[in-house]
């Protein structure tokens, strides 16, 4: 069961998403490249600024470290060598949480990978070009040693551990982050669960697919979801927005490309 | 290095230029090396060992400098009283025991690295991302590894007996006050992996803190506290959570193949190894308060930045923290 | 950063000579609005407004605190708004820019100077607790008249949220969790709306509801809240060319116009939003909670 | 500037608020001044004009400087942008505002301070609405008047003007935007040493340096020795020690250097306390003057200069001038 | 301090004596600081503002991208700390100041002629040494006065008042009477809204109005406003034709 993605809500941003999930709503835009301050300028990539805005009050530490993970994170698979000084700016806005208050790492935990899968969203709509498709997903471990992949809020606030983590499309390791009581073998169990729905999330990946005999297989809704814009893209339904600024047009093209690109990027 | 006796003279230029001038092929050059070895002379998995020195400073609770490397912290604890009847908020009763510290905000770590300790961090400039990230991921640590006990920040108070209440039924005992512990780390010098120096100088300083006694004084409805040293008592950490850091020097990059790509991993990477790497790994272990004792088990695998570490090099990282784990605690231990 | 694109002159004098042929680039009347849609979060005080392609949320949330020492018997309401790049790339992050004062100013004056909200209600014991109610705007896209929506949306947030029930006894204070006990409705003792009209030549011609085009090229604005009973809560009039004193009285009279209509608007979208949660509501959740536990 | 306390004095009876039947009149009996009466030329009327006042509705009259057209108005309304007085230029009506910032114009001698050195040019302050510009090519270069500038001069920009350097210098041209540029391509011209510096500020109409037949004099001062003052139109005055110009015979070979040193030369000649106490007199005297809303030129500082002496003489010496004694000397000033 | 209401619809006089529609005393100086390019000092009943004007100049910091084709007017508050009733310290940041910086620096670059200057920037600068009403119009006329006084050619004064009603906003009495210039205790109590405008016509270019007030009272304070502000017109023209002949005489 993928998140509901809804394609490109703002009319400002250079590309932006909605994605929720059943724990939060997040509303991301990406601006980029656009320009970029001195002090921030890299002289051989671009530089990448992600904001996270929480749902009431103003970002604190929590939100920081969030940032400076995501950041990287993204810098890894984004291809920020072809836009040398600019800047390329992400903002994700948390519109809805969790209904039962959760502790504080919990939280961050569980939001990690709504932040990132509606950051690799929007900036796939942003028309801005990454190495490779991928997705983050959310596991826990339960009191009684289960492995739950994408839990309800429930289950997070009763968990003994729970892991956020980011696959590429190639099964590349891109995000770790564990929290809790837990032991080696747990951890591996766990992080192979993940990773297999990552992968499946993308789409079909070739031999993989095979080896999980019996494991109930995820939707691949971030290949979808990425098939359905790429169609809306080359039906010509993308919108060019009455101002006539050039952007619309640049990410409607960029769109195409990436559709070409898909292929390779999931082999 | 070896690689001096090789260069003609006339064309040499001093290491230092070399690591200033291209800091990639110069530690690249290292590592490619037939006996690699890194430019700061340690192996590819060797820690700097740390010095660490506690009670240092006498108007705190509890205090800790730690040197690793180039990199030195210096933390101070220090326990203010929070009147129960100033919480606004009171926990509710359904809440974990041990979640108490966390939901009353008992302990309140804040790391500075605006002290001049790299040119990086202007003194004087509000806190960075970095040092923001830093606060966070302590605090985090603090809370998740549940290693402070809330009974220890409890002040309690047992309620004189009245007629209303049964003779056999034991003496209501209700929490007048909390200790609340405010923890400052201050970066002396940055030098590289400054989580696992702080977080170690944040250990070590809990475990030298010795709160006052402190009791409730229903006449003066105040709570009081005896100056009386040998009163004290001190802080008993449940667990020791160890941070272990890992960086990734990687040749990868999208213009090339990935079969050429070529990654080595750097425990407890310095500064300038740092600039240079784009993925870590850190991998905090929890485990008992003393050397030897309790299970360890893993408390947070945080990874970002990169593709090179998976599941088989996590694996390999997390056997050499444990390594670390006893070392650092055997260096605590010994004083 | 980048500031926001000034329009051409060209293209400023296509849309004054545009104005001055009674033609809106986009076909409405001169005081017309654009769409206006309404929607409601899930939770208790998240409203999404949108006008045309300005998006607006607000999301309320509560908490107990102890009270500001000098208002003892006043409950705490705080409104913060912070204008980030997602709206527009002009909007820096952490940086205070005057578009951001002015709509937080005008949101102070509109809902909190005019005692719209009741902070007295919000007293729990005087100086010792009281809930402090905040209001987040944010601001999603940004294609002019940011005040008119964001005024809106934090009106119809306000309404839409449901504070936790309490309980005194002596000094100890109960704060029931949403399933516990049904929460309470917020104390409005009004609803103000800000409506915009700007100005063109004087004040010769006059535009509701601009758009960021109509905004950029526009003489000066006044900003008018009102609520549906026609009292005036709030006149901003800040310095740009003067006009008529006689055209501002025009102004407000066209502004009661348009308050009652997005009060109608948000009284519809509330009404229909509590005929959908009586239906599948608090109750038949927590029974579906409690069937859940059972088996 | 030194702090005068003053007594403290009752407060103003309140002033006649007008009648309401003169609320749309303002000024109009001030109106009925008689332009054709005023005669074309430097001379301007006393009668005060303010901002948004109608000038004239007549025709006839060209609206310039401190005038403008209000759109609602009949067409030949000419209507005042400042406060000031009327100047007639034959058909030209324009405003003279009582005091406002120095505007440049071409042949203006200023003094200005370098802000900032850039590579072939120096931003100078000239008190101005915008910095001014000094151009390389537009200095006395060492070693001959009329040397082409080579990349060795650019290089060397400092060692002619540094930043906060005085100099003095005149108005070759003005930019688009109002902005002056500079040169010093005269013996007259150029670093300013052996003094002080003081600014009075605004120009115009009233107080200030004013624009006159001579900006730069020599004052035999009474134990000084000799003193010259610069007056910049700006408001920037320069009062220093006079130097003789050394006329003496250098070879050939040697005028580069000689040049450079004399031109260039960061560094003050000796100067004797009674010199220094004498430029303090006068710095004192044109602060008076300036204070006094009594504009700075030759002979009213000679005058001042003169009463500041004589009252030296009756009442005592008095080494700051201000107060009282400020005021008296410009009662002289204005006497005399 | 509750206003007694009831002896103004007595005597129809107000705490301070005055009847409706009379302004308060008012004061202004010119040309009081030699180091600024402009500067006044005014006082509106018990509000004293000082204020100077710098510039037109360029501005110093080179790293501004100032190459608009007009001044930029920069307006700078200072309130003093024992300007008003108990000392509190507004800092220079507070979004009212800011707030109020904007509205000043708004209007009058709508009537100063900013396109005779490019690059450059006119800084008025504000000090608040004593409150008590009508903070936003007196300084408007103070920083009216002084960039008289710098000689920065503009339309017209703009010249700014206070109007207030004595229904407070509940009260839908039709007999509630507009009032001028309110004073400090005035304005805490009651109804009231700041009006600046320029030339002699009905211009209104401020009008700022924070408190909530029934709509048929807005249309008498407005007219009273407009009628207090030519008043305050009248006067300001009366300081600077004064200090003009001054200076005339003086030379």
């Amino acid at each position: 069961m993928g998140p509901d993605v809804v394609n490109h809500p703002l009319s400002r941003a250079d590309g932006s998403t909605v994605l929720s999930n059943g724990l939060y709503t997040v509303i991301a835009g990406v601006n980029g490249p656009i320009e970029v301050q001195r002090r921030d300028e890299l002289p051989e990539e671009a530089a990448i600024e992600v904001n996270v805005r929480p749902a009431s009050g103003v970002g604190g530490i929590c939100e920081r470290w969030m940032e400076t993970v995501l950041q990287s994170a993204l810098k890894s698979i984004m291809l920020v060598h072809m836009f040398p000084r600019t800047l390329i700016q992400i903002t994700m806005q948390i519109t809805k949480e969790p209904s039962i208050k959760l502790r504080r790492s919990l939280y961050d935990f569980a939001l990690m990978p709504t932040l990132f899968n509606a950051a690799i969203t929007c900036l796939v709509d942003g028309g801005l070009p990454l190495a490779t498709t991928s997705t983050a997903a959310l596991a826990i471990i339960s009191p009684d040693d289960q492995v739950v992949l994408d839990p309800q809020e429930k289950e997070i606030a009763s968990c003994k551990s729970i892991h956020a983590m980011a696959f590429s499309a190639n099964g590349d390791q891109i995000l770790t982050q564990s929290s809790g009581d837990l032991n080696h073998e747990d951890w591996g169990k766990v992080a192979d669960m993940l990773k297999q729905a990552c992968i499946a999330a993308i789409g079909p990946a070739g031999e993989d697919t095979a080896m999980s005999n019996g494991v109930v297989q995820p939707e691949p809704w971030l290949r979808q979801h990425l098939e359905d814009e790429a169609k809306s893209a080359v039906r010509g339904k993308v919108k060019i927005e009455a101002q006539g600024r050039s952007r619309e047009i640049r990410s409607s093209s960029a769109a195409n490309s990436k559709d070409e690109n898909q292929p390779d990027s999931a082999t | 290095m070896a690689n001096d006796a090789e260069t003609g003279p006339g064309l040499t230029f001093p290491q230092d230029t070399f690591a200033k001038l291209t800091p990639r092929p110069y530690l690249l050059a290292h590592l490619k090396h037939k006996t690699p070895v890194r430019p700061n002379g340690r192996q590819q998995n060797e820690f700097r060992q740390p010095t660490i020195n506690t009670g240092s400073l006498t108007h705190s609770n509890g205090s800790a400098v730690v040197r690793v490397g180039d990199t030195a912290v210096v933390c101070g604890v220090r326990g203010e009283i929070l009147l129960a009847s100033d919480i606004p908020h009171p926990p509710s009763d359904d809440l974990e025991e041990q979640d108490l510290v966390e939901e009353l905000g008992l302990v309140v770590p804040n790391l500075e690295l605006s002290t001049g300790c790299s040119p990086a961090h202007i003194p004087g400039n509000p806190p960075t991302s970095l040092a923001q990230s830093l606060s966070y991921r302590i605090s985090a640590v603090l809370h998740d590894s549940h290693c402070i006990n809330p009974d220890d920040l409890r002040i309690n108070y047992t309620e004189p007996k009245t007629e209303d209440d049964l003779p056999d039924e034991p003496p209501k005992e209700v929490t007048k006050a909390y200790w609340t512990l405010y923890i400052d780390i201050l970066c002396l010098a940055l030098d590289g992996n400054a989580f696992d120096a702080a977080l170690l100088a944040v250990t070590a300083a809990l475990r030298d803190t010795t709160l006052p006694k402190a009791w409730w004084d229903p006449d003066r409805e105040s709570i009081l506290c005896s100056p009386v040293v040998s009163d004290s008592r001190s802080l008993r950490l449940s667990t020791m959570p160890v941070a272990s850091s890992f960086a990734v020097f990687s040749t990868a990059s999208h213009l090339k193949k990935r079969e050429e790509a070529q990654s080595w991993i750097l425990a407890d990477a310095d500064g300038f190894e740092e600039e240079l790497c784009d993925e870590t790994l850190t991998v905090v272990l929890n485990s008992g308060p003393s050397t030897g004792s309790g299970t360890t088990s893993i408390l947070k695998i945080e990874k970002t930045g990169g593709t090179y570490i998976g599941k088989d090099v996590t694996d390999l990282c997390v056997r050499q923290a444990s390594k670390r784990t006893s070392d650092i605690k055997t260096a605590l231990g010994n004083r | 950063m980048p500031r926001e694109a000034d329009p051409s002159n060209n293209e400023r004098e296509f849309v004054l000579s545009a104005l001055r042929e009674n033609v809106r680039l986009d076909g409405r009347a001169f005081d017309q609005f654009r769409d206006v849609d309404l929607a409601f979060g899930e939770e208790y005080g998240a409203a999404d407004v949108r006008i045309g392609k300005t998006r607006v949320m607000v999301k309320i949330s509560a908490e107990v605190v102890t009270p500001y020492a000098d208002r003892k018997f006043d409950g705490i309401f705080t409104i913060s708004t912070e204008l980030s790049p997602i709206a527009s790339p002009a909007f820096e992050v952490g940086r205070q820019d005057q578009t951001e004062i002015l709509l937080s100013r005008l949101l102070e004056k509109t809902i909190r100077r005019s005692g719209a909200l009741d902070t007295e209600s919000l007293c729990i014991i005087a100086g010792q607790k009281c809930f402090h109610i905040r209001a987040d705007v944010h601001v999603l896209d940004y294609d002019g008249n940011i005040a008119d929506a964001s005024c809106l949306a934090l009106v119809a947030a306000l309404m839409h949220f449901r504070r936790p029930d309490v309980e005194v006894h002596g000094e100890d204070v109960t704060v029931f969790g949403l399933r516990e006990r049904e929460p309470i409705k917020l104390q409005m003792q009004h609803q103000p709306f800000c409506i915009t009209t700007s100005y063109f030549d004087g004040g010769e011609v006059m535009l509701h509801d601009a758009s960021l085009l109509e905004e950029q090229c526009r003489e000066g604005e006044v900003i008018i809240s009102i609520n549906r009973f026609g009292e005036v809560c709030q006149i901003s009039k800040y310095g740009g060319p003067p006009i008529d004193g006689l055209s501002i009285l025009t102004c407000t009279n066209m502004a009661l116009e348009k308050a009652k209509m997005l009060d109608k608007v948000v009284k519809a979208k509330l009404e229909e939003d509590e005929k959908k949660r009586d239906k599948g509501g608090l109750m038949a959740e927590l029974r579906a909670d409690n069937e859940r536990e059972q088996g | 500037m030194a702090i005068t306390i003053l007594a403290p004095a009752p407060a103003e009876a309140p002033r006649r608020t007008y009648h309401e039947t003169d609320l749309d009149t303002y000024g109009e009996d001030e109106d009925e001044m008689e332009i054709d009466d005023l005669p074309s030329g430097h001379r301007r009327s006393t009668q005060v004009i303010t901002p948004g006042q109608i000038v004239t509705d007549d025709p006839q009259w060209m609206r310039g400087h401190g005038t403008f057209a209000a759109s609602d108005d009949a067409s030949s309304a000419i209507r005042s942008t400042l406060a000031g007085t009327l100047q007639k230029t034959n058909k030209l009506l324009s405003v003279v505002p009582l005091r406002a910032r120095y505007t440049p114009e071409i042949g203006d001698l200023v003094i200005g301070r370098i802000v900032e050195v850039q590579s072939r040019r120096w931003k100078v302050d000239v008190a101005a609405p915008l910095l001014a510009n000094l151009l390389l090519s537009s200095i006395n270069l060492p070693g001959g008047a009329l040397r082409r500038r080579t990349s060795v001069d650019e290089l060397n920009i400092r060692s002619f003007f540094g930043e906060g350097e005085l100099l003095v210098a005149e108005v070759q041209s003005l930019f688009q935007d109002g902005s002056a540029s500079l040169h010093t391509r005269s013996l007259k011209y150029g670093k300013l040493r052996n003094g002080h510096f003081m600014a009075v500020s605004g120009m115009g109409g009233g107080a200030g340096v004013v624009r006159s037949k001579r900006q730069i004099f020599t004052l035999q001062t009474a134990r000084g020795g000799e003193v010259d003052v610069i007056l910049g139109v700006n408001g920037y005055i320069w009062i220093a020690k006079h130097v003789e110009e050394k006329r003496e015979e250098v070879g050939l070979n040697r005028l580069e250097e000689t040049a450079s040193q004399s031109m260039y030369s960061s560094q003050n000649d000796e100067i004797s306390s009674e010199t220094r106490r004498e430029i303090a007199r006068l710095a004192g005297c044109i602060r008076v003057l300036a204070e006094g809303s009594v504009k700075v030129e030759e002979d009213n500082l000679r005058r001042a200069y003169e009463a500041s002496l004589e009252l030296d003489e009756i009442e005592g010496e008095v080494r700051y001038l201000g107060g009282e004694r400020g005021r008296n000397i410009v009662d002289m000033v204005l006497g005399g | 301090m509750p206003l007694d209401s009831s002896t103004y619809a007595l005597a129809h006089l107000r705490v301070d004596g005055r009847r409706w529609k009379e302004l308060r005393r008012i004061h202004g100086q010119m040309s009081t600081q030699a180091a600024a390019d402009g500067s006044s000092y005014f006082e509106m009943g018990n509000t004293k503002i000082i204020c100077t004007v710098l510039g037109p100049r360029q501005p110093t910091k080179s790293g501004g991208r100032d190459q608009s084709r007009e001044a930029i007017i920069e307006v700078e508050i200072g309130v003093a700390g024992f300007s008003g009733m108990d000392r509190k310290k507004r800092s220079r940041n507070d979004k009212r100041t800011q707030e109020m910086q904007y509205t000043i620096s708004s209007a009058f670059a709508s009537t100063v002629f900013t396109s005779q200057y490019p690059h450059s920037t006119i800084t008025i600068v504000l000090h608040v040494l004593s409150q008590d009403g009508a903070l936003l119009a007196a300084c408007i006329n103070a920083a009216t006065l002084a960039l008289i006084d710098a000689g920065v050619p503009m339309q017209d004064y703009i010249a700014a008042c206070t109007t207030g009603s004595t229904a407070s906003y509940a009260s839908n009495d039709e007999d509630a009477d507009p009032l001028l210039d309110l004073n400090g205790m005035e304005e805490l109590e009651l109804p009231f809204l700041t009006m600046g405008t320029s030339g002699g016509e009905d211009k209104v270019n401020v009008l700022v109005m924070e408190t909530r007030i029934q709509m048929p009272r807005l249309e008498a304070m407005v007219s009273v406003g407009l009628d207090g502000c030519k008043q305050v017109r009248n006067i300001l023209d009366g300081i600077v034709r004064e200090h003009g002949k001054k200076l005339l005489s003086s030379r």
